[in-house]
């Protein structure tokens, strides 16, 4: 096929979150996560068929959702199951150290991956009150590893300063990253080995190794090393190899089209983000 | 008993945990009795929710919250009137996370006074927990966070179906409703359908009839979220509702409380309003397959 | 995989959870088959049996007994394998209780290193239990025991069905083996049926096949205890093992191991040798019918 | 009917055992236990139809056995019931102060109610195994109220002594009484409030509310005081008004042969105990 596919911002997005999924993992998504929802759908059809794939809120195991609803407590969800548990046992998977992967965002997510999803402000100087972490705050704990995700990289400038998604400190600490106003992870000796990529719609980040900052790896064809570095609050890693990740083929593209007819991953974007135009 | 008699039980201030989750089975009918009882300053707790808790803060009716999330999650986005209630002081923010309230309910329903857990560690949460403590584990040397029961007065629950001894048989998702029903001193259960006894049994009630103090019959009882097989979730209806928390406490009030709430005197007139048989039937197509069910998520 | 295979991967010294409880539903095809193995110093664990682990002990492959509970009830009496075991010191005796080591199989199944119990208090169990420790409950300032999790190396349990992947149909009562499963390294499971993965599916499995690590299929894998619906418990055979056990350790090799464990190669000869399809039939029949039903507690 | 009608002991123990339920009350029996396994339905088809009967080691909630079996673990005692719990839950229920009622015996039963079900001699110098206690460790401590019973309160005498199973001192404490050798159920503050009644195949006692000893309260019609005296090895509390016991209509023993045709209440006693002669 030599004539160019277009696709989109969420299209892509979502394919950089699947492939953060390997095979015969125990994979399960929360609350108000369409992009984790597409993306472990999607990975379960293509490159990780062993995977156990909990189908988020209902904690559905291995469903077929006819589609996606844009809401994750939702019989959909379990349609063509395997079987059903309960979520205190998905959170016992979880404490147990058998959840390999799940997946937060955060209105902020600081240098170390802690996300703020409680607030703006402070405890009794609340200036924006966030929807709250649902079982993020226990999770990010827990979970041997677990997805980053955030549409809102791009900080807009509102008088003369820039509203950053990706701060150099969160407001408020939810979900815990790789150090946390009260010690590293291994200080804390928690359950899981924490956040290992961040996935935003400018580019694609994991962690340095030593110093536990996001670093960026890979770019979209139309983003820069500079436009994310113009855009984030603290100085990240580079990795030195830093390229445009890989791309979907046009199959992939279609099977994602196929299993969210209703496009929920889009609800995620701003509308001008999903004008950038793509080709594979 | 009536929805109004068994709203009556529940007292201002009482720790009400409430059943179902984010769009599903949550028990609508029995907030909004609440409503019109003008019941004050309920102490409310759950995992992750959406409309019942976002309405019931727009309803006065809440004076702290105990949930892990409250929002429409990416369909329409921040619970506007919940937002409101927390930034004004109105509500005191004692928001949760879901292992850890499972197991503060855990301890409840099993009787003891805490369960040791291996997360929140390192999180900014426990400063909305004051109560919680930490201990060295005697077996481990971990430091381990230790929260106590927690013990709803009162866990109201929408369930598909009940029989009149209170035997239950509530679909997946439970949601933490069984747990929460362990763990409550008392339990208030709205139910779609009252079904006999024999019937019931043939079923397997997964909540036995000495766990539920009171059962009355609400059919949609949830509206407008879903209550499976039943009817799923009134997007139309939710979305028109979240239009008016965008205009503000004031319009939330005129424009929704005095209709939905105020304006009906039973839940028979609340179903003739919000769009009476022609409505049961819309949000029972789901059953008609695949894309009649897209299309209940697709009106707009 | 084979029963064979199977048993291979359990070691000597190994701490097992062993399945059902007392009259019902034990793993014991699975016991006899590491009797052949010659399997040593194996560490039981469990709630209340009787005849798996007084075979077990009788067999010689136990080290320590850590169940609850170990009798024929009143039907016979006294473990007399079990006693001798005990008695002559061959069993380190770690008797427990039947909360308290489900507390310790939740612990284990939930991750965590322990949990609180209000009971045992007073109680010499805690004697043969060192390794229980004693708080001042932050919260109630009470006296508490804190039971540690309970890992077994491997959970043993025969279930009425499962399908190739491992997905599991246990029928109730479940006694402790869901909680085991959840809470064991490693789990191996005797199969009364394999039935097809969508016919599994439609039933609803009670344990997700990630949770089960092997699957064998073994026809009257309980027998002599019950698998209900397949059978009811053999009470001749069991009566007739009761009085060999009653003639001591040595008639017990040469009368019950050398026949019905070393002198058969596979469950079929098994089968076979303790009566065949005749017998299948007669432990059948309690679904005939009240009369029949008891016919099978009464034949002496 | 003026016509004698002849009954057999293990009818009247099974009948006080009963008579020991209160109506509306949450009751369970454990394993081992044919006694108060009739008993507690017998109880629930007379005086006690709004208890909520867990119908033992199944815990089927209000089964209606076809018969009872000879074990308490089977398929006979889910017959006809209402729901199913699972016994962890039970466990809870009893933790949490909801379990009204249990039954317990032992081979040794002291004079403060504590019961030996675990070892004749001591740890590291076992004479005789019995069977462990199953729940009664827990149970004992978490129950409301219970009720002991024992078939073997008549002492046999072997060589130059008696083989007492209402002992001054248990050998060994599995299932905690009134006084345990760690202090009173108050110091060790206790869920439940200890054991309300014994049944023995001699008579029937409580506790004495001060010193929280057994006392005497019934007799049978063929046992007298002294009989009880001569066949426990401390010496009772003797309640000033002990009499002969309530005893059952000729209706009740018509009821308790229906509901028990495998007769495995009578599994309990030496043979000789059932040629006592009784008649209502």
């Amino acid at each position: 096929m030599s004539e160019k596919f277009k696709v989109t911002l969420d299209e892509l997005f979502t394919y950089n979150v699947a492939k953060t999924i390997e095979d015969s993992t125990l994979v399960f998504h929360g609350v108000s996560s369409p992009i984790p929802m597409v993306a472990m759908y999607f990975a379960k059809l293509t490159h990780a068929k062993d995977m156990v794939y909990v189908g988020g809120v209902t904690s559905a195991i291995d469903p077929n959702p006819p589609f996606f609803p844009t809401t994750t407590n939702d019989w959909t969800m379990m349609q063509g199951r395997t079987a059903m548990i309960t979520i205190d046992k998905l959170f016992d998977m979880a404490q147990k150290g058998e959840l390999h992967r799940s997946f937060f965002s955060g209105a902020q997510v600081d240098k170390y991956g802690n996300q703020n999803v409680t607030m703006i402000g402070r405890p009794g100087k609340v200036k924006i009150k966030l929807p709250g972490g649902a079982g993020g705050c226990n999770l990010s704990g827990d979970c041997i590893n677990y997805t980053i995700w955030t549409t809102r990289h791009r900080a807009p400038t509102k008088g003369d300063k820039k509203l950053y998604t990706l701060v150099d400190k969160c407001d408020f600490v939810t979900n815990v990253g790789h150090v946390t106003p009260y010690g590293t992870r291994e200080q804390l000796r928690l359950v899981g080995k924490g956040p290992d990529w961040l996935v935003t719609e400018l580019g694609v980040f994991d962690f340095d190794p030593e110093t536990k900052i996001l670093r960026l790896r890979y770019l979209y064809p139309d983003t820069t090393v500079e436009d994310v570095l113009n855009n984030t609050q603290f100085k990240p890693v580079i990795h030195p190899e830093v390229r445009v990740m890989d791309l979907p083929t046009r199959e992939d593209i279609e099977l994602m089209r196929k299993i969210d007819p209703l496009n929920v991953r889009k609800n995620e974007f701003p509308p001008k983000e999903l004008e950038r135009p793509f080709f594979v | 008993m009536t929805l109004e008699a068994a709203a009556s039980l529940i007292k201002d201030g009482d720790k009400v945990a409430v059943g179902g989750g984010l769009c599903l089975r949550e028990p609508i009918a029995m907030l909004r009795e609440l409503t019109r009882q003008g019941r004050k300053n309920l102490h409310l707790c759950g995992t992750a929710h959406g409309f019942d808790v976002d309405y019931a803060c727009g309803a006065g009716i809440v004076g702290a919250v105990e949930e892990t999330h409250v929002s429409f999650e990416q369909d329409f986005g921040l619970a506007l009137n919940y937002r409101r209630a927390c930034e004004s002081g109105q509500v005191r923010i004692h928001e949760n996370c879901c292992n850890t309230i499972i197991q503060q309910f855990r301890a409840a329903a099993y009787g003891i006074p805490f369960m040791p857990i291996m997360s929140a560690k390192g999180s900014e949460e426990v400063l909305l927990h004051p109560e919680f403590k930490h201990i060295i584990c005697p077996f481990t040397g971990n430091d381990l966070i230790l929260v106590p029961a927690l013990t709803p007065d009162v866990a109201i629950v929408h369930a598909q179906k009940a029989d009149i001894h209170g035997n239950l048989r509530i679909e997946q998702p439970y949601v933490a409703d069984i747990l929460m029903i362990r763990a409550a001193k008392n339990v208030i259960v709205t139910a779609e359908e009252i079904i006999p006894e024999a019937e019931m049994i043939k079923l397997g009630p997964n909540v036995p009839y000495y766990e539920v103090a009171h059962v009355v019959h609400v059919p949609w009882g949830a509206h407008p979220t879903s209550c499976y097989p039943y009817y799923a979730y009134d997007r139309e209806h939710i979305s028109n509702y979240y239009k008016i928390t965008q205009e503000g406490a004031d319009a939330f009030k005129t424009k929704y409380l005095d209709k939905y709430v105020y304006g009906v005197k039973s839940q028979a007139e609340y179903i003739e309003l919000v769009g009476g048989s022609e409505r049961q039937k819309r949000l029972a197509s789901w059953k008609n397959g695949r894309e009649a069910w897209m299309e209940l998520y697709n009106y707009e």
